[in-house]
Protein backbone atom coordinates (compact mmCIF):
# COMPACT_ATOMS: atom_id res chain seq x y z
CA UNK A 1 0.00 0.00 0.00
CA UNK A 2 1.26 3.66 0.17
CA UNK A 3 1.84 6.96 2.18
CA UNK A 4 1.09 9.91 0.23
CA UNK A 5 2.37 13.38 2.02
CA UNK A 6 1.89 16.64 0.05
CA UNK A 7 2.57 20.29 1.10
CA UNK A 8 1.21 23.02 -1.11
CA UNK A 9 -0.08 25.89 -1.52
CA UNK A 10 -3.14 25.21 -3.99
CA UNK A 11 -6.10 24.09 -2.74
CA UNK A 12 -7.04 20.01 -2.87
CA UNK A 13 -10.22 18.14 -3.95
CA UNK A 14 -11.87 15.59 -1.60
CA UNK A 15 -13.17 13.97 -4.27
CA UNK A 16 -9.95 13.24 -5.54
CA UNK A 17 -8.11 12.36 -2.27
CA UNK A 18 -11.33 9.95 -1.43
CA UNK A 19 -11.10 8.46 -4.99
CA UNK A 20 -6.88 7.48 -4.08
CA UNK A 21 -7.83 6.12 -0.77
CA UNK A 22 -10.56 3.55 -2.17
CA UNK A 23 -8.41 2.59 -4.88
CA UNK A 24 -7.63 -0.15 -3.43
CA UNK A 25 -8.91 -4.09 -3.10
CA UNK A 26 -8.19 -4.56 0.82
CA UNK A 27 -9.64 -1.87 3.04
CA UNK A 28 -13.22 -1.43 3.59
CA UNK A 29 -13.05 1.90 6.21
CA UNK A 30 -12.02 4.72 5.17
CA UNK A 31 -11.34 7.76 7.51
CA UNK A 32 -10.78 11.48 6.88
CA UNK A 33 -10.37 14.22 9.06
CA UNK A 34 -9.94 18.06 7.36
CA UNK A 35 -9.51 21.20 8.97
CA UNK A 36 -11.16 24.45 7.42
CA UNK A 37 -10.05 28.31 8.12
CA UNK A 38 -12.49 29.52 10.91
CA UNK A 39 -13.33 32.79 13.01
CA UNK A 40 -11.78 30.76 15.92
CA UNK A 41 -9.90 33.28 17.93
CA UNK A 42 -11.39 34.73 20.86
CA UNK A 43 -12.82 38.57 20.80
CA UNK A 44 -11.36 39.55 16.61
CA UNK A 45 -13.01 37.76 14.16
CA UNK A 46 -10.26 35.84 11.97
CA UNK A 47 -10.23 36.84 8.36
CA UNK A 48 -7.54 34.53 7.35
CA UNK A 49 -4.55 32.37 8.54
CA UNK A 50 -0.93 32.63 7.18
CA UNK A 51 1.09 29.36 7.33
CA UNK A 52 4.62 28.45 7.06
CA UNK A 53 6.79 25.19 7.09
CA UNK A 54 10.40 23.95 6.95
CA UNK A 55 10.37 22.73 3.68
CA UNK A 56 12.17 19.57 3.40
CA UNK A 57 11.77 18.77 7.29
CA UNK A 58 7.77 18.67 7.53
CA UNK A 59 7.56 16.26 4.72
CA UNK A 60 10.22 14.27 6.62
CA UNK A 61 8.48 14.50 9.46
CA UNK A 62 5.37 13.87 8.10
CA UNK A 63 6.43 10.07 6.29
CA UNK A 64 7.56 9.45 9.67
CA UNK A 65 4.27 9.84 11.50
CA UNK A 66 2.44 7.86 8.68
CA UNK A 67 5.17 5.37 8.72
CA UNK A 68 4.45 4.75 12.51
CA UNK A 69 0.77 4.80 12.30
CA UNK A 70 0.68 2.37 8.95
CA UNK A 71 2.86 0.15 11.34
CA UNK A 72 0.60 0.34 14.45
CA UNK A 73 -2.92 -0.14 13.13
CA UNK A 74 -1.79 -2.12 9.57
CA UNK A 75 -2.96 0.61 7.73
CA UNK A 76 -3.88 0.42 4.09
CA UNK A 77 -3.11 3.94 2.32
CA UNK A 78 -2.47 6.83 3.84
CA UNK A 79 -2.69 10.65 2.28
CA UNK A 80 -1.91 13.69 3.96
CA UNK A 81 -2.04 16.90 2.36
CA UNK A 82 -1.31 20.23 4.47
CA UNK A 83 -1.68 23.86 2.50
CA UNK A 84 0.87 26.72 3.12
CA UNK A 85 0.59 30.31 2.35
CA UNK A 86 -2.23 33.02 2.93
CA UNK A 87 -5.64 30.95 3.57
CA UNK A 88 -8.70 33.16 4.04
CA UNK A 89 -11.76 31.85 6.04
CA UNK A 90 -13.65 28.72 4.85
CA UNK A 91 -10.53 27.71 2.69
CA UNK A 92 -9.56 23.81 3.62
CA UNK A 93 -5.85 23.92 5.83
CA UNK A 94 -5.07 20.04 6.03
CA UNK A 95 -5.94 16.28 5.18
CA UNK A 96 -5.50 13.70 6.43
CA UNK A 97 -7.26 10.25 5.27
CA UNK A 98 -6.32 6.31 6.05
CA UNK A 99 -7.91 3.29 4.87
CA UNK A 100 -8.09 0.37 7.22
CA UNK A 101 -9.47 -3.17 6.80
CA UNK A 102 -11.15 -2.26 10.20
CA UNK A 103 -13.29 0.60 11.72
CA UNK A 104 -11.67 1.24 14.86
CA UNK A 105 -7.79 0.89 13.12
CA UNK A 106 -9.42 3.87 10.69
CA UNK A 107 -10.44 6.10 13.54
CA UNK A 108 -7.86 5.33 15.25
CA UNK A 109 -5.03 5.77 12.78
CA UNK A 110 -6.13 9.01 11.18
CA UNK A 111 -6.51 10.53 14.75
CA UNK A 112 -2.95 9.74 15.62
CA UNK A 113 -1.52 11.15 12.92
CA UNK A 114 -3.82 14.37 13.64
CA UNK A 115 -2.30 14.70 17.09
CA UNK A 116 0.87 14.13 16.13
CA UNK A 117 1.02 16.40 13.05
CA UNK A 118 -0.15 19.02 15.83
CA UNK A 119 2.65 18.56 18.14
CA UNK A 120 5.37 17.82 16.07
CA UNK A 121 5.16 18.98 12.22
CA UNK A 122 6.95 22.05 11.39
CA UNK A 123 4.25 24.13 10.68
CA UNK A 124 3.32 27.85 11.98
CA UNK A 125 0.56 29.34 11.55
CA UNK A 126 -0.49 33.31 11.93
CA UNK A 127 -3.66 34.66 12.51
CA UNK A 128 -5.04 37.99 10.30
CA UNK A 129 -7.75 40.08 11.43
CA UNK A 130 -9.01 42.92 9.64
CA UNK A 131 -6.35 45.79 11.14
CA UNK A 132 -3.84 43.31 12.65
CA UNK A 133 -2.02 39.90 13.01
CA UNK A 134 -0.86 37.39 15.91
CA UNK A 135 0.81 34.31 15.62
CA UNK A 136 -1.04 31.13 17.41
CA UNK A 137 0.40 30.02 20.33
CA UNK A 138 0.57 26.22 21.06
CA UNK A 139 -1.74 24.73 22.86
CA UNK A 140 -1.18 22.62 25.64
CA UNK A 141 -4.59 21.07 24.90
CA UNK A 142 -2.53 19.24 21.87
CA UNK A 143 0.02 18.39 24.07
CA UNK A 144 -1.77 16.36 26.36
CA UNK A 145 -3.46 14.91 23.10
CA UNK A 146 -0.41 12.37 22.50
CA UNK A 147 -0.81 11.29 26.28
CA UNK A 148 -3.82 8.24 25.09
CA UNK A 149 -1.46 6.83 22.11
CA UNK A 150 1.44 6.20 25.04
CA UNK A 151 0.35 3.02 26.41
CA UNK B 1 32.66 18.83 -3.61
CA UNK B 2 30.37 21.40 -2.40
CA UNK B 3 29.58 18.76 0.79
CA UNK B 4 33.57 19.08 1.91
CA UNK B 5 34.13 22.78 0.60
CA UNK B 6 31.67 23.95 3.14
CA UNK B 7 33.56 21.78 5.43
CA UNK B 8 36.55 23.30 5.26
CA UNK B 9 35.15 26.71 5.10
CA UNK B 10 33.86 26.09 9.18
CA UNK B 11 30.23 27.34 8.28
CA UNK B 12 26.79 26.61 9.82
CA UNK B 13 23.55 27.38 7.63
CA UNK B 14 20.97 29.33 10.64
CA UNK B 15 17.78 29.21 9.74
CA UNK B 16 14.75 30.86 11.88
CA UNK B 17 11.15 30.09 11.45
CA UNK B 18 7.82 31.69 12.20
CA UNK B 19 7.59 34.41 14.89
CA UNK B 20 10.94 34.30 15.75
CA UNK B 21 11.71 34.74 11.73
CA UNK B 22 9.62 37.70 12.35
CA UNK B 23 11.31 39.24 15.36
CA UNK B 24 14.81 38.86 14.50
CA UNK B 25 13.73 40.04 11.12
CA UNK B 26 15.92 37.46 9.50
CA UNK B 27 15.04 34.15 7.56
CA UNK B 28 18.93 32.24 7.58
CA UNK B 29 22.16 33.57 7.61
CA UNK B 30 25.38 31.85 7.35
CA UNK B 31 27.60 31.34 10.43
CA UNK B 32 31.19 30.58 11.05
CA UNK B 33 32.37 28.26 13.34
CA UNK B 34 36.21 28.41 14.46
CA UNK B 35 35.75 24.94 16.57
CA UNK B 36 32.40 22.84 16.91
CA UNK B 37 30.30 24.41 19.25
CA UNK B 38 26.85 23.66 21.12
CA UNK B 39 23.48 25.23 19.90
CA UNK B 40 23.37 26.62 23.45
CA UNK B 41 26.88 28.31 22.87
CA UNK B 42 25.98 29.55 19.17
CA UNK B 43 22.58 31.09 20.41
CA UNK B 44 25.16 32.54 23.05
CA UNK B 45 27.40 34.25 20.62
CA UNK B 46 24.65 35.29 17.95
CA UNK B 47 23.16 37.57 21.19
CA UNK B 48 26.06 38.92 21.98
CA UNK B 49 27.02 39.83 18.38
CA UNK B 50 23.26 41.47 18.12
CA UNK B 51 22.31 42.10 21.42
CA UNK B 52 19.24 43.06 20.41
CA UNK B 53 17.80 39.72 19.57
CA UNK B 54 19.01 38.77 22.64
CA UNK B 55 15.42 38.47 24.51
CA UNK B 56 14.02 35.98 21.48
CA UNK B 57 17.11 33.43 21.11
CA UNK B 58 16.51 32.93 25.00
CA UNK B 59 13.43 32.00 25.05
CA UNK B 60 13.07 28.94 26.93
CA UNK B 61 10.31 27.68 24.21
CA UNK B 62 12.61 27.58 21.65
CA UNK B 63 12.94 24.56 19.59
CA UNK B 64 16.19 23.29 17.43
CA UNK B 65 16.54 20.89 14.66
CA UNK B 66 20.20 19.93 13.54
CA UNK B 67 20.08 18.78 9.83
CA UNK B 68 16.32 18.45 9.91
CA UNK B 69 16.06 16.31 12.93
CA UNK B 70 14.50 17.57 16.66
CA UNK B 71 17.54 18.04 19.08
CA UNK B 72 18.41 19.93 22.83
CA UNK B 73 20.39 22.85 23.19
CA UNK B 74 23.60 20.72 24.12
CA UNK B 75 23.98 19.32 21.05
CA UNK B 76 26.94 19.68 19.10
CA UNK B 77 27.03 21.72 15.68
CA UNK B 78 29.65 20.73 12.96
CA UNK B 79 30.79 22.71 10.06
CA UNK B 80 28.65 22.01 7.72
CA UNK B 81 25.25 21.36 9.57
CA UNK B 82 21.84 23.36 8.79
CA UNK B 83 20.46 24.46 12.35
CA UNK B 84 16.89 25.83 12.54
CA UNK B 85 15.30 27.47 15.90
CA UNK B 86 11.88 28.04 15.88
CA UNK B 87 9.05 28.25 18.32
CA UNK B 88 6.43 25.43 19.23
CA UNK B 89 4.76 24.13 15.91
CA UNK B 90 0.90 25.48 15.48
CA UNK B 91 0.01 23.31 12.38
CA UNK B 92 -3.06 21.54 11.13
CA UNK C 1 -27.35 23.37 12.42
CA UNK C 2 -28.41 20.49 10.48
CA UNK C 3 -28.41 16.32 10.25
CA UNK C 4 -28.89 14.65 7.22
CA UNK C 5 -30.10 11.47 7.13
CA UNK C 6 -30.28 9.40 3.76
CA UNK C 7 -31.41 5.84 3.53
CA UNK C 8 -31.05 5.39 -0.74
CA UNK C 9 -29.76 2.57 -3.77
CA UNK C 10 -28.37 4.83 -5.95
CA UNK C 11 -24.44 5.60 -4.77
CA UNK C 12 -23.13 9.20 -3.13
CA UNK C 13 -20.50 11.83 -3.87
CA UNK C 14 -17.81 12.20 -1.44
CA UNK C 15 -17.38 15.62 -3.10
CA UNK C 16 -21.00 17.07 -2.37
CA UNK C 17 -21.03 15.39 0.69
CA UNK C 18 -18.08 17.43 2.34
CA UNK C 19 -19.39 20.51 1.06
CA UNK C 20 -22.70 20.23 3.20
CA UNK C 21 -20.27 19.60 5.37
CA UNK C 22 -18.08 22.15 5.61
CA UNK C 23 -20.88 25.27 4.34
CA UNK C 24 -21.10 26.48 8.05
CA UNK C 25 -19.34 29.22 9.31
CA UNK C 26 -18.24 27.97 12.77
CA UNK C 27 -16.84 24.62 12.81
CA UNK C 28 -12.93 23.91 11.92
CA UNK C 29 -13.28 20.48 12.01
CA UNK C 30 -14.48 17.48 9.71
CA UNK C 31 -14.20 13.72 10.40
CA UNK C 32 -15.68 11.31 7.52
CA UNK C 33 -16.28 7.65 7.23
CA UNK C 34 -16.95 5.69 4.59
CA UNK C 35 -17.26 1.99 4.24
CA UNK C 36 -16.88 0.03 0.90
CA UNK C 37 -17.98 -3.14 0.09
CA UNK C 38 -14.62 -5.77 0.26
CA UNK C 39 -13.92 -9.50 0.48
CA UNK C 40 -13.61 -9.39 3.83
CA UNK C 41 -15.39 -12.74 4.32
CA UNK C 42 -12.50 -15.42 5.50
CA UNK C 43 -12.25 -18.22 2.62
CA UNK C 44 -14.86 -17.49 0.02
CA UNK C 45 -14.10 -14.46 -1.96
CA UNK C 46 -16.83 -12.13 -2.07
CA UNK C 47 -18.69 -10.42 -4.86
CA UNK C 48 -21.29 -8.44 -3.60
CA UNK C 49 -23.40 -7.58 -0.59
CA UNK C 50 -27.38 -6.92 -0.50
CA UNK C 51 -28.49 -5.01 2.23
CA UNK C 52 -31.85 -4.91 3.43
CA UNK C 53 -33.57 -2.62 5.59
CA UNK C 54 -37.13 -1.52 8.00
CA UNK C 55 -38.10 1.38 6.22
CA UNK C 56 -39.03 3.99 8.22
CA UNK C 57 -37.57 2.73 11.44
CA UNK C 58 -33.87 3.31 10.17
CA UNK C 59 -34.47 6.80 9.48
CA UNK C 60 -35.52 6.97 12.95
CA UNK C 61 -33.11 5.00 14.65
CA UNK C 62 -30.41 6.94 12.87
CA UNK C 63 -31.76 10.45 13.56
CA UNK C 64 -32.09 9.56 17.22
CA UNK C 65 -28.57 8.15 17.40
CA UNK C 66 -27.37 11.38 15.22
CA UNK C 67 -28.81 13.36 17.88
CA UNK C 68 -27.17 12.03 20.65
CA UNK C 69 -23.63 12.52 19.17
CA UNK C 70 -25.14 16.27 18.39
CA UNK C 71 -25.49 17.10 21.82
CA UNK C 72 -22.90 15.15 23.80
CA UNK C 73 -20.16 16.26 21.73
CA UNK C 74 -21.45 19.93 20.18
CA UNK C 75 -21.61 18.87 17.01
CA UNK C 76 -22.77 21.62 14.03
CA UNK C 77 -23.77 19.05 11.26
CA UNK C 78 -24.09 15.95 10.26
CA UNK C 79 -24.61 13.46 7.51
CA UNK C 80 -25.50 9.97 7.40
CA UNK C 81 -25.81 7.87 4.13
CA UNK C 82 -26.70 4.42 3.73
CA UNK C 83 -27.40 2.86 0.85
CA UNK C 84 -29.58 -0.55 0.32
CA UNK C 85 -29.79 -3.09 -2.52
CA UNK C 86 -27.10 -4.80 -4.60
CA UNK C 87 -23.82 -3.50 -4.27
CA UNK C 88 -20.73 -5.26 -6.50
CA UNK C 89 -17.63 -4.90 -4.81
CA UNK C 90 -15.79 -1.53 -4.47
CA UNK C 91 -19.14 0.48 -4.16
CA UNK C 92 -19.83 2.80 -1.30
CA UNK C 93 -21.80 1.26 1.52
CA UNK C 94 -22.25 3.73 4.24
CA UNK C 95 -21.26 7.60 5.01
CA UNK C 96 -21.12 9.55 7.99
CA UNK C 97 -19.26 13.18 8.43
CA UNK C 98 -19.71 14.91 11.19
CA UNK C 99 -18.32 18.95 12.04
CA UNK C 100 -17.61 20.70 15.04
CA UNK C 101 -15.15 23.26 16.53
CA UNK C 102 -12.68 20.88 17.62
CA UNK C 103 -10.70 17.33 16.50
CA UNK C 104 -11.68 15.48 19.47
CA UNK C 105 -15.48 16.38 18.97
CA UNK C 106 -15.60 15.03 15.75
CA UNK C 107 -13.76 12.46 15.90
CA UNK C 108 -15.35 10.93 18.85
CA UNK C 109 -18.73 12.04 17.03
CA UNK C 110 -18.05 10.38 13.78
CA UNK C 111 -17.20 7.37 15.72
CA UNK C 112 -20.14 6.97 18.05
CA UNK C 113 -22.54 6.87 15.44
CA UNK C 114 -20.86 4.64 13.30
CA UNK C 115 -20.50 2.46 16.36
CA UNK C 116 -24.28 2.60 17.26
CA UNK C 117 -25.55 2.76 13.75
CA UNK C 118 -23.65 -0.96 13.44
CA UNK C 119 -25.39 -2.19 16.53
CA UNK C 120 -28.96 -0.62 16.52
CA UNK C 121 -29.93 0.64 12.74
CA UNK C 122 -32.19 -1.88 10.94
CA UNK C 123 -29.97 -3.19 8.35
CA UNK C 124 -29.43 -6.54 7.25
CA UNK C 125 -26.84 -7.28 5.04
CA UNK C 126 -26.37 -10.58 2.85
CA UNK C 127 -22.97 -11.85 1.13
CA UNK C 128 -22.90 -13.00 -2.15
CA UNK C 129 -20.54 -14.93 -3.59
CA UNK C 130 -19.89 -16.54 -6.77
CA UNK C 131 -22.11 -19.49 -6.31
CA UNK C 132 -23.86 -19.06 -3.07
CA UNK C 133 -25.16 -16.25 -0.53
CA UNK C 134 -25.11 -16.24 3.04
CA UNK C 135 -26.40 -13.34 5.51
CA UNK C 136 -23.94 -11.63 7.57
CA UNK C 137 -23.43 -12.68 11.08
CA UNK C 138 -23.69 -9.90 14.50
CA UNK C 139 -20.04 -9.54 15.41
CA UNK C 140 -20.02 -9.45 18.88
CA UNK C 141 -16.86 -6.90 18.70
CA UNK C 142 -19.24 -4.28 17.40
CA UNK C 143 -21.22 -4.77 20.38
CA UNK C 144 -17.85 -4.05 22.48
CA UNK C 145 -17.51 -1.16 20.19
CA UNK C 146 -20.00 0.41 22.68
CA UNK C 147 -18.36 -0.02 25.54
CA UNK C 148 -16.17 2.90 25.87
CA UNK C 149 -19.66 5.08 25.06
CA UNK C 150 -21.23 4.22 28.28
CA UNK C 151 -18.97 6.32 30.78
CA UNK D 1 -60.95 7.23 9.87
CA UNK D 2 -59.00 4.41 9.15
CA UNK D 3 -57.25 4.48 12.24
CA UNK D 4 -60.34 3.38 14.19
CA UNK D 5 -61.66 0.76 11.17
CA UNK D 6 -57.95 -1.27 11.77
CA UNK D 7 -58.54 -0.61 15.52
CA UNK D 8 -61.97 -2.08 15.41
CA UNK D 9 -61.34 -5.41 13.60
CA UNK D 10 -58.86 -6.75 15.84
CA UNK D 11 -56.02 -6.95 13.58
CA UNK D 12 -51.81 -6.78 13.71
CA UNK D 13 -49.59 -6.19 10.73
CA UNK D 14 -46.57 -8.71 11.13
CA UNK D 15 -43.35 -7.45 9.15
CA UNK D 16 -40.19 -9.58 9.37
CA UNK D 17 -36.75 -9.19 8.06
CA UNK D 18 -33.49 -10.23 7.12
CA UNK D 19 -32.67 -14.04 7.38
CA UNK D 20 -36.29 -14.82 8.96
CA UNK D 21 -37.91 -12.89 5.95
CA UNK D 22 -35.92 -15.77 3.89
CA UNK D 23 -36.53 -18.67 6.24
CA UNK D 24 -40.44 -17.97 6.66
CA UNK D 25 -40.31 -17.39 2.81
CA UNK D 26 -42.90 -14.16 4.08
CA UNK D 27 -42.47 -10.50 3.56
CA UNK D 28 -45.61 -9.87 6.25
CA UNK D 29 -48.81 -10.43 7.42
CA UNK D 30 -51.97 -9.11 9.00
CA UNK D 31 -52.48 -11.33 12.06
CA UNK D 32 -55.84 -11.33 14.27
CA UNK D 33 -56.18 -10.26 18.09
CA UNK D 34 -58.99 -12.05 19.80
CA UNK D 35 -57.48 -9.96 22.79
CA UNK D 36 -54.53 -8.13 23.91
CA UNK D 37 -51.35 -10.52 23.84
CA UNK D 38 -47.56 -10.19 24.57
CA UNK D 39 -45.09 -10.66 21.63
CA UNK D 40 -43.94 -13.90 22.98
CA UNK D 41 -47.91 -15.15 22.62
CA UNK D 42 -48.42 -13.95 19.30
CA UNK D 43 -44.81 -15.92 18.01
CA UNK D 44 -46.17 -19.33 20.09
CA UNK D 45 -49.39 -18.85 18.25
CA UNK D 46 -48.03 -18.32 15.10
CA UNK D 47 -45.90 -21.44 15.53
CA UNK D 48 -48.44 -23.68 16.27
CA UNK D 49 -50.70 -22.27 13.41
CA UNK D 50 -46.90 -23.10 10.52
CA UNK D 51 -44.99 -25.74 12.95
CA UNK D 52 -42.25 -25.04 9.92
CA UNK D 53 -42.13 -21.83 11.54
CA UNK D 54 -41.62 -22.72 14.88
CA UNK D 55 -37.44 -23.04 14.83
CA UNK D 56 -37.31 -19.48 13.55
CA UNK D 57 -39.51 -18.23 15.58
CA UNK D 58 -38.70 -19.23 18.60
CA UNK D 59 -34.53 -18.00 18.07
CA UNK D 60 -33.43 -16.57 21.20
CA UNK D 61 -31.31 -13.70 19.20
CA UNK D 62 -34.66 -12.55 17.50
CA UNK D 63 -35.51 -9.31 17.83
CA UNK D 64 -39.15 -7.07 18.52
CA UNK D 65 -39.78 -3.58 17.48
CA UNK D 66 -43.56 -2.95 18.54
CA UNK D 67 -44.55 0.45 16.08
CA UNK D 68 -41.05 1.12 15.37
CA UNK D 69 -39.42 0.61 19.16
CA UNK D 70 -37.65 -1.92 19.73
CA UNK D 71 -39.33 -3.62 22.94
CA UNK D 72 -38.50 -7.12 24.85
CA UNK D 73 -40.77 -10.27 23.97
CA UNK D 74 -43.11 -9.35 27.00
CA UNK D 75 -44.54 -6.50 25.79
CA UNK D 76 -48.54 -6.47 24.74
CA UNK D 77 -49.47 -5.89 21.66
CA UNK D 78 -52.99 -4.26 20.34
CA UNK D 79 -55.31 -3.81 17.31
CA UNK D 80 -53.66 -1.52 15.09
CA UNK D 81 -50.19 -1.94 16.09
CA UNK D 82 -47.12 -2.98 13.45
CA UNK D 83 -45.05 -5.45 15.38
CA UNK D 84 -41.70 -6.46 13.55
CA UNK D 85 -39.35 -9.56 14.01
CA UNK D 86 -35.81 -9.64 12.76
CA UNK D 87 -32.15 -11.00 13.39
CA UNK D 88 -29.86 -9.16 14.82
CA UNK D 89 -29.07 -5.90 12.63
CA UNK D 90 -25.66 -5.92 10.45
CA UNK D 91 -25.85 -2.61 8.55
CA UNK D 92 -22.71 0.22 8.25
Amino acid sequence: MSILIKVQSEDFDQGDLHKSLSDNKRDGAIVTFTGLVREFSAGDNVIALELEHYPGMTQQLLLKIAEQAKVRWSLGKIVIVHRVGYLPLGEQIVFVGVSSQHRLAAFEGAQFIMDYLKNQATFWKKEHFEHSSKWVEFKQSDKHALDKWKS
Amino acid sequence: MTGSEINSTGKVTLLFFGQLKERLNCDSLVYTLTEPATIEAIKLDLASQQPNWQPWLCERELLAALNQTMVGNDTVVNSGDELALFPPVTGG
